[in-house]
């Protein structure tokens, strides 16, 4: 890796004595040496284990649930079901007012995504949950599922989640998160180019090598002490309070050392079930996700379908941009309104455009949940963002990078979320990505700044 | 047999933090009687390096070594809150608070160091190496060790300090969408070059030429860390990953991690690794998150690459062997 | 449940315990003795994290059933620094930086060590190799396999 | 009910013990202590041999003689089985290789199994307690065998004549795409005397390639006159999909691997 420190040094203070310099990890000691403690290396004397009974369905209404022969299984000590969840309905960001409650922490009726939730087991050894597990008997009754955003929004589709009422996320904005600025219509009339292209991306899984997980031990004093490795401990603590009805005094977690995150472990799904079943039974209860549960059963980054339609002059200047983000949220919310949101704000890209038009929709389906994951709203919009400036760059007759320059955004330029640009930078580091690669671009651009005078 | 060569190259931006309910992160600051530092909080490190970064702002706000500087974190009965590790916010968040925590904590040390050296607080200053010092007198100094103990047994003085980083909730107009998302951004620009066997569909990626700008690298061995294995997943994203390989079909979802494809110790690219800084105006010493966006720019940058190469535009993700071959067939039959 | 006598030397120290027949070997370690060094990343042969040296060979103890380990000899992770020093690759991970959560870090040492113990002058495809069997998530691969080789270049400066 | 081993010295006694229901021999523990992990609640019983027989290989006049329970990596380093170390070093990483046998590869499901792919295409014989078997017929029967396998033979192919090759996404451990096994014996002229190729990924377990097989005598090894081979190499195959590739994708590049194979 190269420092590139004379770049932005008269707005930097270099020559601290800590800061900037390579110092050990302090935590690496306890990696080489095995010692570090994650979570499941608590271990507790009569700690019980739970599995999950999991939907085969994508979508089927629950006729009856039958655990009398998963109960006397020889090392079974609980079963749980919806019914005894204090709060069962639930949605994450409910705690900064994000609306409605629309998942279930057990199926309630019914199920909506295949591999969800619907009778937990906690006995004595793995092995016992596993075998009552595959003794429970559910009644369904196969629902029609969909699978498609497009098809989700259209009239007579399945209804996926009835918290909602119809298959997309209301918005205060409406059915979706929308973004005006400049006049795209009228951009697009004075374009000598247009281009519309539409990019789509598949679920992809976080896969830490840490499956994500948590043990709970009741401290014997009516609190419960999770161990756990989310990546936001008060989030999980709070809703954990809510969904189990308790005093957050009731709870004390403790984690913060974590196999691996990559935004996967923030969905509060393990530790209010867990502690649940400590508080019924009075045992220690670890609820860890097998590989197979963390590949396919917890939230995958979300599949996206970005339109883009563009509008460019000749020499280079893009004059109007329109994007239609589609955000697939699965059976129920989590995290997704934020990320088709945060999608809304990114859009256009680094480009300053003088006619945007942005719609994003969070959309229902009975796809496994989605979530956040590194890069959460913007990853799959700048790969269609910048492959859509390659194709743009192409059609124009243009060289991609040098294109790029003509379009980037400087300090002051207004964003189309009508923000002022600052502190940008990406003119540098094109600069700085030309000559690496030995790409070269005409010496205007390379005596380009993102700094402009008076801004 | 043809293996046809291909570069493509992609430029983003990404901005550090979320912007949804208000995002906060509290910190706590107090020295041990001999004179090391305790930071509380409730913030994750899932292998990024939080608590050692922590440490290293906790230790130049202060002024002591990073060695003198304990993190005790994720532990909801000492920690105060802190939203989570996720969104590129905790460097940024956490290290924010952990200043502010800190200069309240080095205020104290600095008056009771005053009065055991009889003069102002005003006019000292820390050496960095554990020492309080006369602005312009180094000879006239008292360390911290001693100062801590003053403060203790003999000042009844705690040496702690409270922070406290909020960046308020911002409500996007229905109409028009006008938001603060974010108030700072990273930057990449990435240059990717790639063989393509235009027989079977195999892309080989040979180089990316990574350019990042991320504010300030507070430990630039760790910032170098996240980078090289952030550019690994952005490779891995573009042609490897997904939970649903024929959707709509949603069968064959990989349960392993033979199934689950990532490139393999031998198939890394040649990596390289550029980083500037433009410290951001409310960054920790300028910092920006660079964990999340440092895995994007690979992903077009490949895709732009292929397509250089082969001739063929693959706008579904991932990049598949199966999809080259597929559209390259196309593009044959005309 | 029955219960199974089983006995084997753990890092250079004598170990019988009486487990549940069918337990594998990494659950034995971690619950039984309290050796929580390797890691269990997937219970299924696919990731690595779990690898222990049993007679001298890389073995996957999520595989390995407890009971067909009596009289052997198992080193893990945990066993590698002796009298407090760590030992080379250790050194070697700690320097390059090539640790970042640290759970897949135990298992790619365990692999290393078979690697360097059999080819103490490893070339780069030897070292890929090596770790083929072993996931990580975090660092891209490329900081552990210069960490391995900057291991074997200082043994082999060590011996000279 | 909990998961249970016993250990028998010799076949005969094990045989017996597999009889019970829910029981399975414990080979390398690659396929079933794996399958007992992710909860296949059908295995309460494990069975296992501890016969030193089952370990041994014999080389003796051009013959091989590999104990069910050889390791990969066993094969990997013996100098008399140069000519299958490619294949054995093609399965998993280094401790798997030094966990999976010879007699679990004949049972595992595409994609996995390469070693099995060598085994068929240099035609060799399973060995049980009942005889033997060409196994051909051995995997096409391989779901209702019950009794335990303790070996494999084959005749040592002559250096030059086997060929393998196993394509993988992932580098440089990952499972198949698809395996190609060939040994191919050339006449005096250069041409194709003699054909055996077996195919990994073609089929839910290793199949030959009879029509490739028979378009390859006569043949030299160039491009124009490999060419009916490489076209007739899809027939009969049933090509598994899986999260690796589909079958579409392994249909279209097996020409293009086996007449790289070939031409190599």
């Amino acid at each position: 890796m190269e420092l590139r420190k004379d770049y932005f040094a008269d707005v930097r203070k270099d020559g601290l004595h800590e800061i900037g310099q390579p110092r050990p990890r302090l935590d690496s000691p306890g990696h080489v040496t095995g010692k570090t403690t994650y979570f499941a290396d608590r271990n507790f004397p009569g700690m019980l284990h739970l599995k999950m009974v999991r939907s085969p369905h994508h979508h089927a209404r629950i006729r009856s649930i039958d655990t009398s022969e998963a109960e006397k299984h020889p090392g079974v000590v609980r079963v749980l079901t919806a019914r005894d969840v204090p709060h069962n309905v639930y949605t994450i960001l409910i705690l900064i007012q994000v609306g409605p409650e629309d998942e279930t922490v057990l199926a309630d009726g019914k199920v909506r995504w295949k591999g969800e939730a619907v009778v937990a087991v906690l006995a004595e050894t793995e092995r016992a949950a596993q075998e009552a597990a595959a003794k429970v008997k559910v009644d369904y009754e196969v629902l029609p599922a969909v699978f498609d955003m497009e098809e989700a929004l259209k009239p007579g589709a399945p209804l996926v989640n009835e918290y909602h009422g119809q298959n997309y996320y209301l918005y205060d904005s409406g059915e979706c998160r929308k973004v005006r600025f400049g006049d795209v219509e009228a951009g697009f009339a004075q374009a000598d180019h247009i281009l519309e292209q539409s990019y789509q991306s598949s679920p992809i899984e976080h896969a830490p090598t840490e499956t994500t997980g948590c043990v709970v031990a009741p401290e014997g004093n009516d609190r419960f002490t999770c161990y756990t490795n989310t990546q936001a401990m008060f989030f999980t603590l709070d809703n954990a309070s809510i969904i189990l009805q308790m005093p957050g005094s009731k709870l004390h977690f403790v984690g913060g050392t974590v196999g691996g995150g990559f935004g996967g472990k923030v969905d509060v799904i393990v530790e209010p079930i867990a502690i649940l079943g400590a508080k019924l039974t009075g045992r220690p209860v670890s609820f860890v996700y097998s590989r197979e549960e963390e590949m396919q059963i917890s939230s995958p980054r979300a599949a996206e379908k970005v339109v883009i339609k563009d509008g460019a002059m000749k020499d280079g200047r893009i004059v109007a941009r329109k994007v239609t983000g589609y955000t697939d949220a699965g059976a129920y919310s989590r995290h997704s309104p934020y990320g088709a949101q945060k999608g809304a704000a990114h859009y256009p890209g680094p480009y300053t455009i003088p006619n945007v038009w942005i719609d994003t929709y969070c959309v229902y389906t009975n796809r496994t949940p989605s979530s956040a994951m590194r890069g959460f709203g913007v990853t799959i919009g700048d790969f269609a963002l910048e492959v859509q400036m390659d194709k743009l760059a192409r059609l124009i007759g243009m060289d991609p990078l040098e294109f790029r320059f003509i379009n980037a955004y400087r300090d002051g330029d207004m964003k189309a979320h009508r923000q002022p640009t600052e502190g940008a930078a990406l003119i540098e580091c094109m600069q700085e990505a030309s000559r690496a690669a030995n790409w070269p671009v005409a010496e205007k651009y390379m005596a380009m700044s993102s700094y402009r005078k008076g801004a | 047999m043809a293996i046809r060569r291909g570069r493509g190259v992609a430029a983003i931006n990404y901005p550090t933090g979320m912007n949804l309910g208000g995002d906060p992160t509290q910190a706590l600051v107090h020295s041990t009687p001999t004179g090391n530092f305790m930071v509380t909080l409730s913030s994750v490190d899932l292998g990024q390096g939080m608590k050692q970064i922590m440490a290293q702002i906790c230790a130049e706000t202060i002024g002591v070594p990073t060695d003198r500087v304990v993190i005790d974190t994720a532990d909801t009965d000492t920690g105060p809150h802190c939203m989570g590790t996720f969104a590129s916010r905790g460097t940024h968040r956490a290290g924010n608070a952990v200043i502010q925590a800190a200069k309240e904590a080095r205020q104290v040390m600095l008056e009771v160091a005053a009065e055991e050296l009889e003069v102002n607080a005003s006019d000292l200053e820390t050496d960095g190496q554990g020492n309080i010092q006369v602005k312009g007198a180094p000879q006239k100094s008292i360390s911290i060790f001693d100062v801590a103990l003053s403060a203790h047994f003999k000042r009844g003085r705690s040496i702690s300090g409270r922070g406290m980083f909020l960046i308020p909730r911002s409500y996007p107009e229905k109409e028009t969408g006008a938001m603060k998302p974010s108030t700072c951004y990273a930057h990449a620009c990435t240059v990717a070059e790639v063989e393509v066997d235009d027989e079977t569909g195999e892309v080989t990626v040979l180089t990316v030429k990574n350019v990042f700008e991320i504010g300030r690298a507070l430990n630039p061995k760790m910032v170098e860390q996240q980078l090289v294995g952030g550019s690994w997943m952005g490779i891995s994203h573009a042609l490897y990953e997904t939970t649903e390989p024929y959707y709509p079909n949603r069968d064959h979802g990989g349960t392993d991690f033979n199934q689950y494809l990532m490139p393999g110790p031998g198939d890394l690219a040649q990596t390289e690794i550029t980083v500037l800084e433009r410290p951001s105006a409310d960054g920790p010493f300028g910092a920006k998150g660079p964990g999340e966006m440092c895995a994007n720019p690979q992903i077009p940058a490949v895709a732009n690459a292929v397509f250089d190469a082969v001739g063929v535009r693959i706008d579904t993700l991932p990049i598949t062997p199966e999809r080259i071959l597929r559209a390259l067939k196309a593009q044959a039959a005309g | 449940m029955a219960k199974v006598p089983v006995q084997f030397t753990l890092n250079g120290s004598e170990k019988a315990e009486f487990i549940e027949s069918g337990t594998t070997l990494l659950n034995a370690l971690r619950d039984k003795i309290g050796d929580t060094s390797p890691k269990g990343g997937c219970h299924q042969g696919t990731c690595g994290a779990c690898s222990v040296i049993i007679d001298g060979e890389l073995r996957l103890s999520c595989l390995t059933l407890a009971e067909t380990c009596n009289g052997a000899d198992i080193k893990t992770t945990a066993g590698l620094a002796e009298g407090g020093v760590l030992h080379p690759l250790q050194r070697a991970f700690l320097d390059a930086f090539a640790t970042q959560c640290g759970f897949c870090t135990p298992g790619m040492i365990m692999a290393a060590k078979v690697l360097l113990d059999r080819t103490p002058n490893p070339s780069r495809d030897d070292v890929v190799e090596a770790l083929s069997g072993n996931i990580c998530r975090c660092t891209g691969y490329e900081p552990i396999i210069q960490a391995v080789l900057t291991a074997a270049r200082a043994n082999s400066q060590n011996a000279a | 009910m909990s998961l249970a081993l016993q250990t028998f010295s010799t076949v005969k006694d094990a045989n017996a013990a597999l009889r019970a229901a829910g029981t399975r021999y414990l080979g390398g523990g690659t396929l079933v202590v794996r399958a007992a992990n992710e909860g296949d609640v059908s295995v309460s019983s494990l069975v296992r041999v501890t016969d030193p027989g089952l370990s041994r290989i014999a080389v003796s006049s051009g013959k091989a003689r590999l104990g069910a329970s050889v390791t990969m990596a066993a094969i990997a380093r013996h100098p008399e089985l140069a000519a299958l170390a490619p294949a054995a070093r093609a399965i998993g990483g280094p401790a798997i290789r030094n966990m999976a046998t010879v007699g679990g590869n004949l049972f595992a499901p595409a994609p996995y199994g390469d070693f099995a792919v060598a085994l068929l295409a240099l035609d060799a014989t399973v060995v049980t307690e009942d005889g033997e078997t060409p196994i051909e017929a051995f995997l096409a029967g391989r779901d209702t065998s019950r009794a335990i396998v303790t070996g494999v033979g084959f005749a040592l192919p002559m250096a030059k004549s086997f060929r393998f090759l196993k394509v993988s996404r992932v580098k440089p451990k990952g499972v198949s795409v698809l395996s190609i096994a060939a040994l191919l014996e050339l006449a005096a002229d250069d041409t194709v005397a003699s054909a055996r190729i077996a195919l990994g990924c073609m089929a839910d377990r290793p199949i030959r390639a009879t029509a490739a097989e028979k378009a390859l005598l006569g043949c030299t090894l160039t491009p124009r006159e490999i060419a009916p081979a490489l076209a007739a190499a899809p027939q009969g195959t049933a090509p598994i999909t899986d999260p690796i590739a589909s079958a579409w994708y392994r249909a279209e590049v097996l020409p293009v691997h086996l007449g790289r194979l070939l031409l190599s």
